[in-house]
């Protein structure tokens, strides 16, 4: 029984069938990639995880607990944080601000969230911006400020949405750095990335998907050369070519 | 954050004086009359100050404006200019026809302006409120027009009401009507319907009670909304019940409609009796054409009233303020005109007896000279009487015009009842609209 | 969010409270409207302003608040002093039901069901005669004849409340939610902000206070009926406040209502004589132009208004 | 029966006219995604127009309305330009600002009209104003059966308008997804001016159309805003067909609403609708129309 089981969960859009059949179980502490080229599925995949969009079948359980039908806050409660593909930040308030609304989901007094939030903006590095409201920020600062923003709530999984996607190369780097650093403390990492280079620096674990069905899973190593995964990517005649 | 903070301050401190330092200077701004512009800058400090306070803008102004104008009227037609060497002077206040700014306005002229006396009092809930504060600010207020029976039954000394008629009182002189003509002439089934207002709603009370007294069956007696666009619904529902009579209260242009309307339904009925209001006005024929003939209404003021009298060695009749109105504004007075009219009388008369009386003309001395009042004006013999009436109401410094029932006989109004001060004969029962 | 600063309300509460004995009857009239529109807009703000759900429908809980007062003295002949306590009370039991239906929708639509919320109360209590008196209306005794400063701490108090209550509300979790939702409501789900509940949370306390304005004004002006508490205009005056000072601020809707009532009045009373009836058209006119000058109030644009006064052209965020 | 058929008859003519009124709200809404707090009143504005013309030149209501539309079309179009426009993409903390906008700018024109033709109430009575046809015991107001028939003639020129012209597409497309439109060279600022005119031009036909039934005051909007906002949601925003259907069903609700339960209670009729369309039909009358 994993820590993270996803059961055969289909999610259409009208004709169109975003999720076919995803099974997929994630273990606690590891980095799980979730690769695919545009328009995979991956994303949806995640807003079924959280219930945005309900999965139109299959179930998903949460440390023995089903959360399919559950609501996006409870699920939130329950420990599973996320970060978005496009960034939602809350634009008038400021980082700190952002952070500590994260941070009241585990407590109900002001102080008590603004020093949590506080360590996390130090942890994430966003120290120096903390007081500037959100919709100020680069791109890549506001990608952080998200993972702050869920890190506060202590989760015990977190959902990173495309966290390179528009970021140039030190600053993937820098995100990569984060990414460790989460595990590190011990939080489950389930990273849907487009940026090959990312996934296969941090992940343990990376599943492949195509046109919402799984391709291939495995190591970074063996994806990179999985002819599959080299043709949902590349196209067919650099399979051959290899 | 703190620069906006000391700004705010600053700004709230800077408004906060201006409050109060503005109205310092008002009075001096303020001035008497539109027309008299000029004099305003040094106003004499012993001037007896007359209040205003009618919705002059917003959606009630027409009436106000009626008020004021024939206020204005009175005021030159009389002449009196000073009373005991204190020239008369008009402080004018606009309440939109809200009660808290009537409110406002009131407090205005009683405590800022010191006025001696005021003239007010359009729609109920404004008169309501100004009445109440005059009762408090101890401030004779003549209330014009505002029907809401309680106005005067709530024991308010300050407030004179002798030429408003109060609501429940507008039907009085058809009753007469009714069981001289009416009944004999087969009228068992009445279907009533009433603008949802407080006017609206006291009439009806009142009505729905003298009906049942005649065992007269009320087949309808639904309030409808004044400014609805289509009251063919209703109609067609009235008809539908089949009534000798339609008894209708209604405001101003929606009588108009509800006339038409009914024409254009065929909705025959022995007698269509309107409640003054807007089977009275101008506009109701106007807007009505054809259709407005026949239609019977009550009434408390009419131009063919032959009230007439001398006030102040002026001669003056109630036709000659329908004309004059007419002359000089443009357009046809109603009895809220007369009214305003009758109201300026009965002020200047009791200003003139104080003075007579050789007293010093003070808020005190003018509310002792209104409750003599016995004046003839254009709402008839005007007396501010405590009186009670059948239905337990008990009304102070209440006087009750005569009341009429009219008629629109080939787009005329006529007075048809009572029979000695009639202008016509009534036309009863009235032709079916296929036979017009 | 308000920051910690007693520097300002020190000031201004002992102006409010020691000038007034010293002022007319008048004057302390016009503060007492002044007071009951701070308290009111400040509790507009605290749903509109902070949570993002402008409701175009609150004359309701005013209206609620009034004749929570005024049904007390016509059906049971109970002071309307108790209103204080039965106005928002009622206010509230009412505006739960009407929460849970409205807040399923979103922007505009909100904004519009508000709206035929209210008008439906206002005919309801039009048309019920039996419960409401219809437009007879409810007329009560003035406690206080021409005595005017009970009712001005009274009213001061109301509106220092609910300054409190905001304060208090936007310090605490609630108000980083309020401002979550109404930033984005679907990031604050995912951050695990139950967003229907804590609307609820920014509409009870926001009918709370209208309504005890409501009551206040049941005991003060002595006359109520449903044209006179429930009308748009009083909505829409509502906004119209907390736009001109800034929503979403703390000070703002406070600074709105004093300068609408003023502003309002003035134009009324002293400059009308001298311009006649075209005062209300210079009243409307001045809201057209804030609006769109300054479409997050004097405080929320108050960085602009400043590079106005220094001569330099002022930028504008997003616009063509 | 009488009745019944007699109460139909009200609704369906009134709602003709209501609907000319919406068709104006509804392209404003879907174009723009404004709610016009002042249609009315820029209604009531086209209105006085007609009645100057009336007045003046003693044209009758229908052919003033030629002049009328041009006019509202005039004040719509600088409206949007150089005054609604500003705040509509303005980051700000209300997103209804425009909604209040227009409640202000409303008021302006009540109160401008009211400092030009006072407070008092106009009407245009032409002996046409109450010719009836007679069906049995039922009775049809011609003008309003003319005004019905302009009205449909109105809201089929719209369709086509819409449906087949360029602009119309451009309309369209800008409803659909504004930036998509910006991308496939629509002048987004343009349309949406133009949008706005047209809809003011509608409302002063819908206006114009009930001149002769109806009377005239500076007040007269509100209401008129609040049916055409019920009908735009009961037919759902952008959607001509649907502002028609709306138009109708409300008008019968209306009137059914007083003959069988009570004149008072009409217009609550329309709220309860108007909410229970926005939470279980959210497209309106159209979504189900076009299945």
């Amino acid at each position: 029984m994993a820590y993270l089981d996803i059961k055969h969960v289909v999610r259409k859009f009208g004709g169109l069938v975003a999720v076919n059949d995803i099974t997929v179980g994630l273990e606690q502490g590891e980095i799980f990639g979730l690769i695919g080229p545009n328009g995979s599925g991956k994303t949806t995949l995640f807003n079924t995880i959280n219930n945005y969009y309900p999965a139109n079948s299959g179930e998903i359980i949460f440390k023995g607990i089903p959360i399919t039908r559950m609501s996006t806050h409870k699920i939130c409660r329950l420990g599973i944080g996320r970060t978005f593909q496009v960034v939602k930040p809350l634009r008038r308030m400021t980082v700190l601000e952002n952070v500590m609304a994260g941070a009241f989901l585990r407590t109900n007094s002001a102080t008590k969230a603004r020093d949590k939030a506080l360590e996390i903006v130090d942890f994430c590095e966003l120290m120096p911006r903390k007081d500037m409201p959100a919709k100020d920020l680069p791109i890549a600062d506001k990608k952080r400020m998200e993972i702050a923003r869920s890190l506060a709530g202590d989760p015990e999984l977190i959902l990173l949405d495309e966290t390179a996607a528009g970021l140039n190369l030190k600053e993937i780097e820098a995100a990569m750095v984060i990414v460790k650093k989460i595990r590190d403390s011990g939080i489950t990492c389930f990273v849907v990335e487009h940026v090959m280079k990312f996934l296969m620096g941090i992940s343990d674990r990376v599943m492949c998907i195509n046109f919402g069905v799984e391709i291939a899973r495995g190591t970074p190593k063996e994806m990179s050369r999985h002819p599959e995964v080299i043709k949902a990517y590349l196209g067919e005649e650099y399979v051959k070519g290899k | 954050m703190k620069k906006v903070k000391l700004g705010l301050l600053l700004g709230l401190v800077v408004v906060l004086v201006a409050a109060f330092a503005l109205p310092g200077c008002a009075p001096e701004v303020a001035p008497p009359e539109e027309e008299e512009e000029e004099e305003e800058e040094e106003v004499p400090t012993g001037s007896i100050k007359i209040g205003i306070n009618f919705p002059l803008t917003g959606a009630k102004a027409n009436f106000g404006t009626m008020d004021w104008l024939s206020i204005q009227m009175a005021y030159a037609k009389f002449g009196i200019e000073e009373v005991g060497g204190r020239p008369i002077r008009f402080v004018i206040e606009d309440n939109r026809g809200d009660p808290a700014t009537g409110k406002s306005a009131f407090e205005k002229l009683a405590i800022l302006d010191e006025v001696d006396i005021v003239l007010g009092g359009y729609t109920s809930s404004v008169g309501v409120t100004q009445a109440a504060a005059a009762n408090d600010l101890k401030v004779p207020f003549l209330i014009c027009n505002s029907s809401k029976d309680d106005i005067t039954m709530e024991g308010w000394e300050w407030v004179f009401s002798g030429a408003r008629v109060p609501a429940s009182h507008y039907a009085d002189a058809m009753w007469g009507f009714v069981d001289g003509v009416l009944i004999p002439g087969g009228v068992s089934k009445v279907a009533l319907f009433y603008e949802m207002s407080d006017w609206g709603t006291s009439s009806a009370e009142a009505l729905r009670a003298n009906f049942e007294d005649r065992g007269i069956e009320l087949v309808y007696d639904e309030p409808y909304d004044s400014d609805a666009i289509d009251h063919k619904p209703m109609l067609a529902a009235v008809k539908a019940k089949k009534p000798d009579m339609i008894m209708a209260v209604s405001y101003l242009m929606d009588a108009s409609l509800i006339a038409r309307q009914a024409g254009e339904l065929r909705l025959d009925v022995l007698c269509f009796m309107g409640q003054a209001g807007g089977y009275t006005m101008p506009e109701f024929v106007v807007n009505a054409g054809e259709n407005a003939n026949y239609v019977l209404t009550t009434a408390n003021w009419s131009p063919l009233a032959a009230w007439e009298g001398e006030l102040a060695g002026v001669k003056w009749t109630n036709q000659e303020y329908y004309e004059g109105y007419l002359g000089s504004y443009g357009g046809e007075p109603d009895y809220h005109g007369a009214q305003g009219f009758a109201q300026w009388m009965i002020c200047l008369d009791a200003l003139l007896r104080i003075d007579a009386a050789g007293e010093s003309i003070n808020r005190e001395t003018i509310r002792e000279a209104l409750t003599e009042t016995n004046l003839m004006t254009a709402m008839g013999l005007i007396e501010h009487k405590d009186w009670c009436d059948d239905m337990g109401h008990c009304y102070t410094n209440q006087g009750l015009p005569l009341t009429y029932v009219m008629q629109w006989q080939n787009l005329a109004q006529e007075v048809v009842w009572p029979v000695e001060a009639k202008s016509a004969d009534y036309i009863f029962p009235v032709p079916k609209w296929e036979e017009r | 969010m308000a920051k910690k600063s007693w520097f300002l309300p020190a000031i201004l509460g002992i102006v409010a409270i020691a000038l007034p004995p010293f002022l007319g009857g008048y004057f302390q009239h016009i503060l007492i409207l002044v007071m009951m529109w701070i308290a009111m807009a400040t509790g507009w703000n605290l749903l509109g302003g902070y949570c993002g759900q402008a409701s175009l429908g609150s004359a309701a809980f005013f209206g609620l608040g009034a004749y929570g007062a005024g049904l007390l003295h016509l059906h049971w002949g109970i002071s309307p002093w108790w209103g204080v306590i039965a106005g928002p009370v009622l206010a509230i039991i009412v505006c739960i039901p009407i929460g849970l239906v409205t807040f399923r929708l979103r922007g505009g639509y909100f904004v519009l069901s508000m709206l035929a919320v209210c008008e439906t109360i206002r005919i309801v209590f039009l048309n019920w005669v039996e419960m409401s008196a219809g437009p007879l209306g409810i007329i009560i005794e003035r406690t206080w004849g021409m005595e005017k400063l009970p009712y001005y701490y009274m009213v001061l108090a109301i509106a220092a409340l609910s300054l409190y209550v905001v304060y208090r509300l936007m310090k605490s979790k609630f108000g980083y939610y309020f401002v979550s939702i109404r930033e984005d409501q679907d990031a604050a789900e995912g951050l695990g902000i139950p967003s229907t509940k804590y609307k609820m949370y920014a509409l009870i306390p926001c009918a709370g206070i209208i309504g005890l304005a409501g009551a206040f004004y049941m005991n003060y002006m002595a006359f109520i009926e449903p044209n006179v508490v429930f009308p748009l205009i009083i909505s829409a005056t509502m906004i119209l406040t907390v736009m001109l000072g800034g929503p979403g601020t703390f000070w703002g809707p406070a600074l709105g209502a004093t300068i609408f009532v003023l502003l309002s009045e003035l134009l009324r009373a002293f400059a009308g004589p001298v311009i006649g009836t075209i005062h209300y058209l210079l009243f409307a006119l001045i809201l057209v132009l804030v609006i769109m000058f300054l479409p997050n109030g004097i405080v929320g644009e108050w960085a602009k208004i400043r590079r106005l006064f220094r001569g330099k052209k002022p930028v504008y965020v997003g616009g063509e | 029966m009488a009745l019944f058929g007699q109460t139909i008859i009200c609704g369906f003519l009134m709602g003709g006219v209501y609907a000319v009124i919406a068709i104006g709200m509804t392209l404003i809404l879907g174009v723009m995604k404004i709610i016009n707090i002042g249609h009315g009143h820029l209604m009531m504005v086209g209105m006085y127009v007609c009645f100057a013309l009336f007045a003046s030149l003693g044209l009758h209501p229908y052919i003033a309305m030629f002049v009328a539309m041009p006019c509202l079309f005039g004040i719509g179009y600088l409206l949007q330009r150089y005054s609604i426009q500003r705040v509509r993409f303005v980051d700000t903390i209300l997103p209804q600002t425009q909604v209040l906008l227009t409640l202000a700018i409303g008021l302006v024109f009540v109160e401008i009209i009211r400092v030009i033709f006072k407070s008092d109430f106009r009407s245009v009575y032409t002996p046409f104003s109450s010719k009836c046809l007679y069906i049995g015991d039922m009775s049809i107001s011609l003008p309003q059966l003319v005004s019905f028939g302009i009205a449909m003639a109105f809201v089929a020129g719209l369709h086509i308008l819409l449906t087949r012209t360029d602009f119309g597409r451009s309309i369209r497309a800008t409803a659909q997804d504004l930036d998509a439109a910006k991308y496939m060279g629509v002048d987004a600022l343009r349309v949406s001016s133009l949008t706005f005119g047209l809809g003011m031009a509608l409302a002063a036909a819908g206006g114009a159309l009930l001149l002769p039934i109806f009377y005239l005051f500076p007040d007269i909007g509100t209401p008129f805003t609040i049916k055409a906002l019920i009908i735009t949601i009961l037919g759902g925003a952008g959607s001509t067909v649907g502002a028609l259907s709306g138009g109708l069903v409300f008008g019968m609700a209306e009137s059914l609403g007083a003959v069988y339960w009570a004149p008072g209670y009409k217009d609550v009729v329309g709220f309860v609708i108007f909410l229970l369309v926005l939470l279980f039909m959210p497209g309106g009358l159209k979504t189900v129309i076009k299945r």
